[in-house]
């Protein structure tokens, strides 16, 4: 789950980390009362899940209130990355003598948090990686014994020559990597780490994306999850028990199992078509699941044909075959429907889906080729 | 021979008495597998299905009965926790079927694993099963046969289609082993792979990999440089865009690394036949045998 | 550092254990009114730093508050092992269905700290260790990965039969390794750690020690020390810097280095005298350390003989004689003084030392037998 | 040859500029010990006395100088942090003179250590000497005498008492070590006395414990399985009160474990002579030697 900035800086405030005051405003004269408040220049910043923000125009400096409830109202609305701006963000403008780059990633290599850190900071970590990968510095921490202060100074130091600065960003990396664990973030980045004139180290920008997996254990940072910056069919899915991700094709797929559905998808486009979603309805077998599928697939007016591929395991075949015939007396299914099912009491799939007038297939290829072919017509 | 379990494997379950537990160990039991121990705290001195000891804890389990593995369905809260627990108890492998362990509690696992010199297979995945001789986990008996071919993957149901392929073919296999979803797992490809070239009753393997991370890269530089058996492989998530998740909490392309298209060409390169779809393991395999 | 009950119970009360409400009293007016703000059957527990409180009647049971100011009169101002009783603590009686031990030390065997318990609590777990060592279970916890749920639970299977009371317990011990490292305690027990007849597990005494290498980085600990409950000559020193132990014999000991400082002490005793102190003046040489341990030695009336051994390798021993001089000029040392020095700057300590009118000798046992002849005498 | 240093020991001393390092660091380049390289963060790039170069972290250190072996005189504070840097570093010998650190701190210190393979000498010690080859640490020079005799300690100026005794008796030291006052020290009483048995300089060992603890037992029990050298042994606190800590933190008897009478016991049993009185050690080694 991705934080938004504002989220992710009170996380950042509430683990010790220097981060300037701010507030979060969804209306021109909220920015204005904010802009006044806060004095001097401002900084107006988009709150949606996309980077880039600052090509788009998401991100605007302002002289004085009005000038930052102008900027508002153009970024309120503004779509980036397809995605709608809800809310900005208004912090004071930072007289900045340096930008660095901190975060730390879950390492698959190392199977370790990752802390990489760069004196090249502002710009996107990936392309400094790409570009000039001396400029990165990394230590996997070793989470038995922490973030030890020795890794933290040492890294400190390849970005500050001055040790005083060097030891205010490994304090704050430190900071970050408790607070890491503290709220279960996948990755967590502060960037830019900046130093002002006088010396001081601040974070200015940063991002915390949660892993999923925590959320049941965490219900205060689950709490923060923003569903008006999400794709509705998305949100849907989510409360549904459904892993779903909308893409722009226009087979609609539906199967059980991660690694099924992917394969699904790529067949799909194998054979000249375009997947619509991925889709996995998952291990269990609950009639009410596949309902909820087809409900989220069929919203989606692109789609021209559903394919089912259900490789019954402990997903038992006879209940996806209730749960389509239980849709279709539900609301109108107005593209074809494919099906593929085998595995655990496929007959008895089969036998249902007979009666209430769909076939069944048991081979995977022949399925999609259909519902590329219907999709296609 | 076979690969991690076999006819000697001694299985005690963790969480037996749970939904799923109950359900996959009748499952396993039915198939034959040494199913000698159970744990459910508090439930310890009851008998699962009047035959399987059940007690308090995984010690006191292998204790009483000399339990060499240990599957794990209980729920992701603790799954971690079942996980140190079987290590401490000394068993050597453990295969944590449950989905949805935070990343973070793995850092922390992993290292006690090495440590003990324990293997896990998983979390987050099917678990094994060589075909006549043991199932340990969730991946259905009825479509293995017994055979020469070694399967890894990453996925449940996609390993399923593609043994599915192999047994309607007359390709039975010698292990099949889901090594899990996640970002950071227990068992790799090379482990299994390193393990499948030493075992005397496998032929051919097939890798089943999927977007996100560089295990399949790695797995193919050790192909290439390790391996004298024939590999097939295939990539699922050609299709992924991306930074979105797939289901597994593994499966997502950051920025531009982790792509189907670059584990596909290490592949290609490290001499791995590669499957265009999960039709082609078949022809592809006979290929190389 | 040696806790007090009432503020061990507290700490542990702070991390989450289970301890009934209780207060702290120095009067037996206050204890009558905690007891009646209580209700009910109060215990009233004299607060020293020593083991036996109940044997000595330190600890008892009253029905009323008056009846609880009565004994409150009684034990304020008892002596136990030596030590004053200043304070109470008064807490509810609590009706006990069973007794266990908890238990954390820092084990220099496994060198991690060792979780210990034992169905038979309420007593003295030496006593339990020395008669039914099979009694005590233990797991040394790994400081890396903390305590496991599972050897938690695994202890607290050995506590109790009923698997949610083993949860209870386990989660105390969780709480109390938690608190171990929070406060910086080398032990920490919990005796007993009670049931209740309706399921309650819950901690009844306290014991906690924390490491004085702990104090200097937590001054909310060091502030928990009682100077009243300690002899005043220990105070006076560990304010001047010097580790001191009052003992029973004549001989006044001041030495340099704490190995050589017992070494000398056992030799006081081999050549049939008795040292009436330890005392080791550290590795710096400070001229004002050496009067302040003067000080302290000639307040004792039982010390009839005075005894530096002094072995000059960091500590310089001009600056010893220096302090021997200055000493002499400011109080009056009414016993004879035996000097043994020797090491770094020998010569020049010889020097002050003769213009000063003392003699000093190089050999160790020249010098203890002299002194001891001299306390002897 | 000597143990754990000698003339190839290249020192690098973690708070050279402080008030303790700088003194301690001049001593030891007196005694001609080659003291390469000095640490102290922000002073990287200056030189200690004109003569040792200063770096920011040990690393830096370790790759400019090739350092072997690191001495540590940071305060309390932050000595726990130099030795995972040290350790971090990838040297093998740490030698901890800081006294006061939290005992919970060598709790975690000490698996990193044994995971690294480093060994700790300390905390709270004096250090090592091989005469006139190398010292490390604050064991005053000029006391000690190149020979065969090994001294190891839990104690400082003790040592130093019969070091002093040893040599103006004519009996040289090959190397003296002080392995600290703390409870949870990095070397023990067993692998000094292991590595002096190896040691082909050393033909008799002295041994000087005190009360605390049960790292002398556990030493007897070595002596008598593993050692061929004569040992002579000394116990300090013979008068100390049971529960009360003298002076070190180690040094007290918990309950009525730790006494200086069970060790002495624990020393005759083993076939170690044992000494009344530090003077004894001359007469005694004589009688074994």
């Amino acid at each position: 789950m991705n934080l938004h900035e504002y989220q992710a800086r009170e996380l950042l405030r509430r683990h010790g980390i220097p981060v300037p005051a701010d507030a979060v405003a969804d209306t021109p004269d909220q920015v204005r009362a904010v802009a006044q408040r806060l004095g001097g220049k401002v900084v107006v910043k988009a709150q949606v899940h996309a980077g880039g923000r600052g090509k788009a125009g998401g991100v605007k400096l302002a002289n004085t209130p009005d000038e930052a409830a102008a900027h508002a109202s153009r970024i309120l609305g503004m779509q980036i990355k397809g995605l709608t701006v809800h809310k900005v963000l208004v912090a004071p403008a930072v007289e900045i003598a340096s930008e660095s780059y901190v975060g730390i990633v879950v390492d698959r290599g190392s199977q370790r948090p990752l802390l990489m850190v760069s004196a090249a900071g502002g710009v996107d970590i990936e392309e400094v990686a790409a570009a000039t990968p001396e400029q990165i510095h990394r230590v996997a921490v070793d989470p038995r014994y922490g973030l030890l202060p020795h890794q933290g100074l040492g890294l400190g130091l390849r970005l500050y020559r001055n040790v005083a600065q060097a030891r205010l960003a490994a304090e704050i990396m430190t900071k970050l990597y408790a607070a890491c664990y503290a709220v279960g973030a996948s990755l967590a980045e502060i960037n830019p780490l900046a130093t002002t004139p006088d010396g001081q180290v601040l974070a200015l920008d940063a991002k915390i994306v949660i892993d999923d997996n925590e959320l049941d254990r965490r219900p205060e940072i689950a709490a923060l999850r923003d569903a008006t910056a999400e794709a509705p069919s998305e949100v849907q899915a989510r409360e549904a028990g459904l892993t779903f991700v909308k893409l722009d094709g226009t087979v609609g797929c539906c199967v059980n199992g991660a690694g099924l559905a992917m394969a699904t998808m790529d067949l799909v486009k194998y054979y000249g078509g375009a997947p619509a979603n991925f889709l996995d309805i998952g291990g269990s077998s609950n009639p009410q699941k596949v309902v909820s599928a087809l409900r989220i697939i069929t919203a989606d007016p692109s789609v021209k044909a559903i394919l089912f591929n259900i490789f019954g395991g402990i997903t038992r075949g006879d209940d996806v075959a209730n749960g389509i015939v239980q849709a279709t007396q539900q609301f109108p299914i107005k593209v074809p429907l494919v099906i593929r099912l085998t595995g655990t009491n496929e007959a008895e799939a089969i036998a249902i889906l007979t009666k209430a007038g769909f076939s069944a297939l048991t081979d995977m290829d022949e399925a999609v080729k259909r519902a590329v072919a219907q999709a296609n017509a | 021979m076979s690969v991690f379990i076999d006819q000697h494997t001694r299985l005690l379950v963790q969480g037996i008495t749970g939904r799923d537990g109950s359900f996959h160990s009748r499952q396993m039991i039915g198939y034959g597998t040494k199913v000698v121990a159970g744990v459910t705290p508090g439930k310890g001195g009851q008998l699962f299905d009047g035959v399987v000891p059940v007690f308090d804890t995984v010690a006191d389990g292998v204790r009483e009965t000399q339990a060499n593995v240990a599957v794990i369905y209980v729920p992701a809260a603790v799954a971690a926790s079942a996980i140190y627990e079987a290590a401490d108890a000394g068993l050597g492998l453990i295969v944590c079927i449950t989905e949805g362990i935070p990343v973070l509690d793995m850092t922390r696992v992993l290292p006690f694993l090495h440590e003990r010199g324990a293997r896990l297979v998983g979390p987050n995945c099917p678990g094994l099963i060589s075909p006549t001789k043991s199932k340990v986990g969730i991946i259905p008996g009825n479509i293995c046969k017994p055979g020469r071919i070694g399967v890894v993957s990453r996925s449940g149901t996609l390993t399923y289609e593609i043994v599915h392929q192999l047994s309607t073919h007359g390709l039975g296999q010698s292990t099949c082993i889901g090594i899990g979803g996640d970002p950071l797992i227990g068992t790799s490809f090379i482990h299994c792979l390193s393990a499948f070239q030493a075992d005397a009753e496998t032929d051919a393997v097939v890798m089943i990999g999927e977007i996100g991370g560089t295990d399949e890269q790695q797995a193919a530089e050790f192909v290439a440089k390790g391996m004298t058996k024939p590999v097939v492989g295939f990539i699922a998530g050609q299709t992924a865009p991306p930074g979105r998740r797939m289901g597994h909490a593994g499966a997502i392309i950051s920025g531009s690394s982790g792509t189907a298209s670059e584990k596909m060409a290490a592949f290609a390169r490290a001499g791995i036949s590669v499957m265009k779809r999960p039709a082609d393991v078949v022809p592809l395999l006979k290929e190389r045998l």
